[in-house]
């Protein structure tokens, strides 16, 4: 789950990390009032969970109460990238002298954390990394200790940072590792990191991502997860505990596994359109299959369902009667079509045949999507 | 002999009291793996589906002589039932449980490494060896004996794999599943290398998906071995596929994309698979069946 | 620092350990109000900083309202072992089938914390160290790891604990671990570490002791700790940074050791008595010896002062000086011995003599002790 | 020879910029101790008392090829700085500063240990051998080349004890303060070690107090030792006695009193003494001067 950037810069300074002195808005007039409080000029902030803020114009410069009611009203309630912006961020404008980047996150083929800087702030790392890779340093940290403060300067010496600042930055180091451990984070980032005209470093923009299987993780400061979730299906899918990704097609999927979810969403791009991804890890039970079904429903203008699953940890022939006692209440007027294989696969193919579906029995995902594509073909026609 | 699971593995089974874990141990026993008792604290004493069930993992081996573990304990424990398991001195240890904290699994990987333990998972399937046994949750119709090895980060599509080949003809040496989380407890190279040296093996099967950098890291691994390779890479359209940030995969430039992963398999030589149902032809144009 | 048992059992249910329902009252209608809202029968317990606090008749159960009067009454205000109660902890009287003990404490020579266990709760557990050693079971934790369930499991099947019971207290020992390690404690307690009669388990009291060079500990949770020094000279001698604790002698001390003023105690002992410990550690300066003389003389019927000290790390010189400008600021009346060596020891001795103070140049404090003690028994003729 | 610190011995100072650093470089270099060195981070490149001053102990080790190091960094500091000095290869540490949180200590020890360096401290005044240098903070003046050994747990009763001897012309081989804090870098037991195996030490004194078993668990040491031992513990009429808990002593029994503490000494074979003044005594009737 990520933050959003005033989430996460609430996070940051309890830890210790200067962040300029700030407040969030709904409203206009909500950025006016906040505006009094800081002075201008300042800085307002779309918050939006998406990269490239910035550049799509998520990010203005205000120096005056007509300015900023411009912004705001300018801001609030336009999308970014495809999400609303409910909020903004009004923030203090930092004098710069120089920007930094300092980045933390999983090396998941190494099995511990990494700590990214660079002299480089405020682009992209990956830019930096193309074009001047000797202004990166990065070192990993062992997962259960601590990361102390001069195996943050030795990091930041490699960079070329030295004298009053590479202690301020050190402690900046240390502060977001911590954050990091302790949130238990998958991304924690800060770019730019600032030095101030007056000799400070601060946050002026805050990344972080929690592992959303850390239940210690944010404790109290845990923002409502559903309610990041701007899409209603994909909401609801989070509730009754399923991935539900909402995508543009007409083929409704559900699938017990994120690989043969991706697979099967593949498989089906080839010829036709997936309407989502959808997969239950392994929780299967009758109820959850008819709430996939009603989940599925919820979108407008399907062609058809194709429905992929294996009995390994899952009760599959559970699974296939509450896909049939969902047809058999709302009748839904287009082709359903399952794969299921595995322990009780028999009495699954029964279940779901006495409930009208299209049973494929073969293994290959793909002899499933060709059937599905014959029996549209045939029903086009 | 096969990679990981053999005759002389003795398997327990931890959380068996549970509703998966006694479930899945009826499973493991139907396809004759040596399941020789369970764990599960503060319910030392009783038995389940005939099966000795103890307090601790040290009492379990003490009492079974088990050198192998499977897990179905809640994800929240998985850290401590490791810990637990490693210190037992089990060396064979799968880890079935999802949603384990990502940071608990750098830490069950750091203790392993240095105590010399070997594990799956987690949100792995499991192992399995045709006609000898399985640990974990793998449904035993889809498998069938031959020469084929399977390695996959998924596990539903280690089923998949499986049963067109076996549909195929093509039977399986041994199926491992890598664990489908952002870290995993072994990586990808290392598998491979157990498939190199497995004389019961005669090509290996990678069934990979978009993200992280476990596929690219294993060019070299590829590169040097004397069995042919395919690879099958899930996630082309994925509106989802889980980014570890970039900075991470900045440090070596990779960028975990279906077409990075794929370059750098070929690069090393091994056959990509477009669709799950190439394996076949793949099979048989090596001669596998 | 220790923690009074009401600020200790807030932060074990903080941290997740069950606690019986409770209040904290400092008048009678308080602890009435309090007995209103948690019903009868209950525990009132004084609030003091000392073990045996039971056996003083420091705890008392009652069962009405008439008795809660009676009882608060009789503690608040009152002294056990000598220390003034001012609260009282009102607490639900839990059905107790069982008492367990549990301890975490620092092994100072194996550097690592111990945690100890024994079927024998209630009870003191050198007692039962003596009488039933089979009872207790200890198991060192590695500084740094974290402590796992399971080790806290093994510990308690070696005392016999099993089935349900097993798994409710290996909870508690990883939580009262985490506490420790998160407040930098020198010893967590839980005695008796209850089972009730409904098979739950509680913690009837709360041991908690701080390390006091733990700036991390507490956090926002600090108590007060000047507060925690009931006599007013303690508490000053904390306020300017030096350790005082008062004495029932008339010989005042200054040493700049906690060693060398134990040793300075142990030898004015043999013929006279200390009227205090104060121990300066490195920081003198002629300020703070200026203003140690303050505290020393805050106390009445001093007959001499003996001070003792060393320069080392310690500018002795200047604290010399502050020695001597209070004594002509204020004229003493009462004669001062002063052994003051090492680093500009010459300098030293000038100062003090000029102002009127009895120098020895001797190592032995034994010298500088006879010194004083002929003094005092001149000016006795 | 001498214990831990000889000719050999290239100090470098950490938090040489600081009040205490600057003054305490001054003192150890007026002694002719080889002070190489120092290292304050973020102010590299500049000298005090000459010295060469580096932003990290790494680059002070490879230019001036510095062995030991002792600490006047703030307490809240002292774990980083630690750390460092251990990675950086330094093989002796003194860890003069007071109140590092015990939490600290605990970890800097068990790194100490497994990367094999030798550490005093925390609150010891560090180690002197008379003519050849300090590092720490005793004052010159207490003491006497000779070849009587002091171990200290008290830093100003080490300088007592020194001071007494020097009177009565008995010199000292090597004066160690161990640490006054409840927990410390090196135990009693081996530093006894030390100075039995030093040739130039003919007896050895332990200036103990109350509290903490490190003059208990030093009897089995004492026992075995060729050399005369004495022992003062100050603290029998100490009402603070630093008490470290029942439940830790109670392991193994002990109780830390004064009392207990002389009773262990003299079964083991050291003289006790009861004042300070004591010492002179008992090193004439060894022929120590």
């Amino acid at each position: 789950m990520r933050l959003h950037e005033h989430e996460a810069a609430d996070l940051f300074e309890k830890a210790g990390i200067a962040v300029p002195r700030r407040g969030v808005a709904e409203t206009t007039e909500d950025a006016l009032r906040i505006g009094e409080d800081l002075g201008y000029p300042l800085l307002v902030k779309a918050q939006v969970l998406v990269g490239g803020r910035g550049l799509a114009g998520g990010i203005r410069t205000v120096d005056s109460p007509d300015r900023m009611a411009e912004a705001a009203d300018a801001l609030l309630g336009s999308e970014i990238k495809g999400l609303a912006v409910r909020k903004v961020l009004v923030s203090d404008k930092v004098d710069i002298s120089r920007e930094l980047y300092l980045g933390i996150t999983m090396d998941g083929f190494d099995g511990r954390p990494v700590i990214v800087v660079s002299t480089e702030g405020g682009v992209n790392i990956e830019e930096t990394a193309g074009k001047h890779p000797e202004k990166i340093a990065a070192v990993h940290a062992d997962p259960g200790a601590s990361f102390q403060p001069y195996e943050a300067r030795n990091l930041l010496r490699k960079v070329g940072i030295a004298g009053k600042l590479l202690v301020a930055c050190a402690d900046v180091v240390v502060k977001l590792y911590r954050v990091f451990t302790r949130y238990e984070a998958l991304i924690a980032e800060i770019n730019p990191l600032v030095v101030t005209a007056q000799g400070g470093v601060a946050a002026v923009d805050a990344v972080l991502e929690i592992d959303d299987s850390a239940a210690s993780g944010l404790g109290e400061a845990a923002p409502d997860r559903l309610s990041r979730y701007e899409n209603p299906i994909e909401r609801k899918g989070r509730e009754i505990g399923v991935t539900y990704v909402d995508l543009d097609g007409d083929i409704g999927l559900i699938s017990s596994g994120a690989g043969l979810g991706m697979a099967s969403m593949d498989i089906i791009g080839r010829r036709m359109k997936p309407a989502n991804f959808l997969e239950t890890g392994g929780g299967i039970t009758e109820k959850l299959l008819y709430q996939c079904m009603e989940l599925l429903m919820m979108k407008r203008g399907l062609r058809g369902i194709f429905i992929n699953i294996y009995g390994g940890i899952n009760p599959i022939h559970e699974g296939a009667r509450g896909v049939v006692r969902y047809m058999e209440e709302h009748g839904l007027g287009i082709p359903v079509v399952a794969k299921a294989l595995g322990n009780l696969q028999e009495e699954t193919w029964e279940i779901f045949r006495s409930g009208g579906v299209h049973v494929v029995t073969e293994a290959a995902t793909e002899k499933a999507v060709d059937r599905l594509f014959e029996i549209l073909s045939n029903n086009a026609r | 002999m096969s990679v990981l699971l053999n005759q002389d593995t003795k398997v327990i089974v931890q959380g068996i009291t549970g509703r998966i874990g006694s479930v899945q141990t009826r499973w493991m026993l139907s396809y004759h793996t040596k399941v020789v008792g369970g764990v599960t604290p503060g319910k030392g004493g009783g038995t389940v589906e005939g099966l000795p069930v103890f307090d601790s993992v040290e009492e379990a081996v003490k009492e079974t002589g088990a050198n192998a573990s499977v897990f179905f304990v809640p994800a929240a424990f998985t850290m401590d039932a490791f810990f637990e398991t490693v210190d037992a001195g089990i060396g064979l240890i799968v880890v079935v449980p999802e949603h384990v904290p990502v940071h608990d699994v750098l830490r069950m990987r750091a203790y392993a490494r240095e105590r010399g333990a070997f594990a799956l998972g987690p949100t792995t399937p499991g192992v399995l060896v045709p006609g000898v046994g399985k640990m974990g949750i793998m449904p035993a119709a889809m498998f069938a004996p031959g020469r084929v090895g399977v390695i996959s980060r998924s596990g539903t599509l280690s089923y998949e794999f499986a049963g067109i080949l076996s549909e195929s003809s093509v039977g399986q040496s041994t199926v491992v599943g890598m664990g489908a989380d952002p870290v995993v407890l072994t990586n990808l190279p290392d598998l491979l290398k157990l498939f190199e040296e497995d004389r019961d093996t005669d090509a290996v099967i990678i069934v990979g998906e978009v993200g992280g950098e476990q596929e690219e890291r294993a060019a070299d691994m590829i590169g040097n071995m004397q069995k042919p390779v395919s690879a099958y890479i899930a996630g082309k359209f994925s509106p989802q596929g889980k980014r570890m940030g970039h900075a991470g995969a900045i440090v070596r430039g990779s960028s975990g994309t279906v077409d990075a992963k794929h370059a750098a398999l070929a690069a090393a030589g091994a056959t990509i698979l477009e669709s799950p149902i190439d394996v076949a032809e793949w099979a048989s144009a090596h001669n596998l069946s």
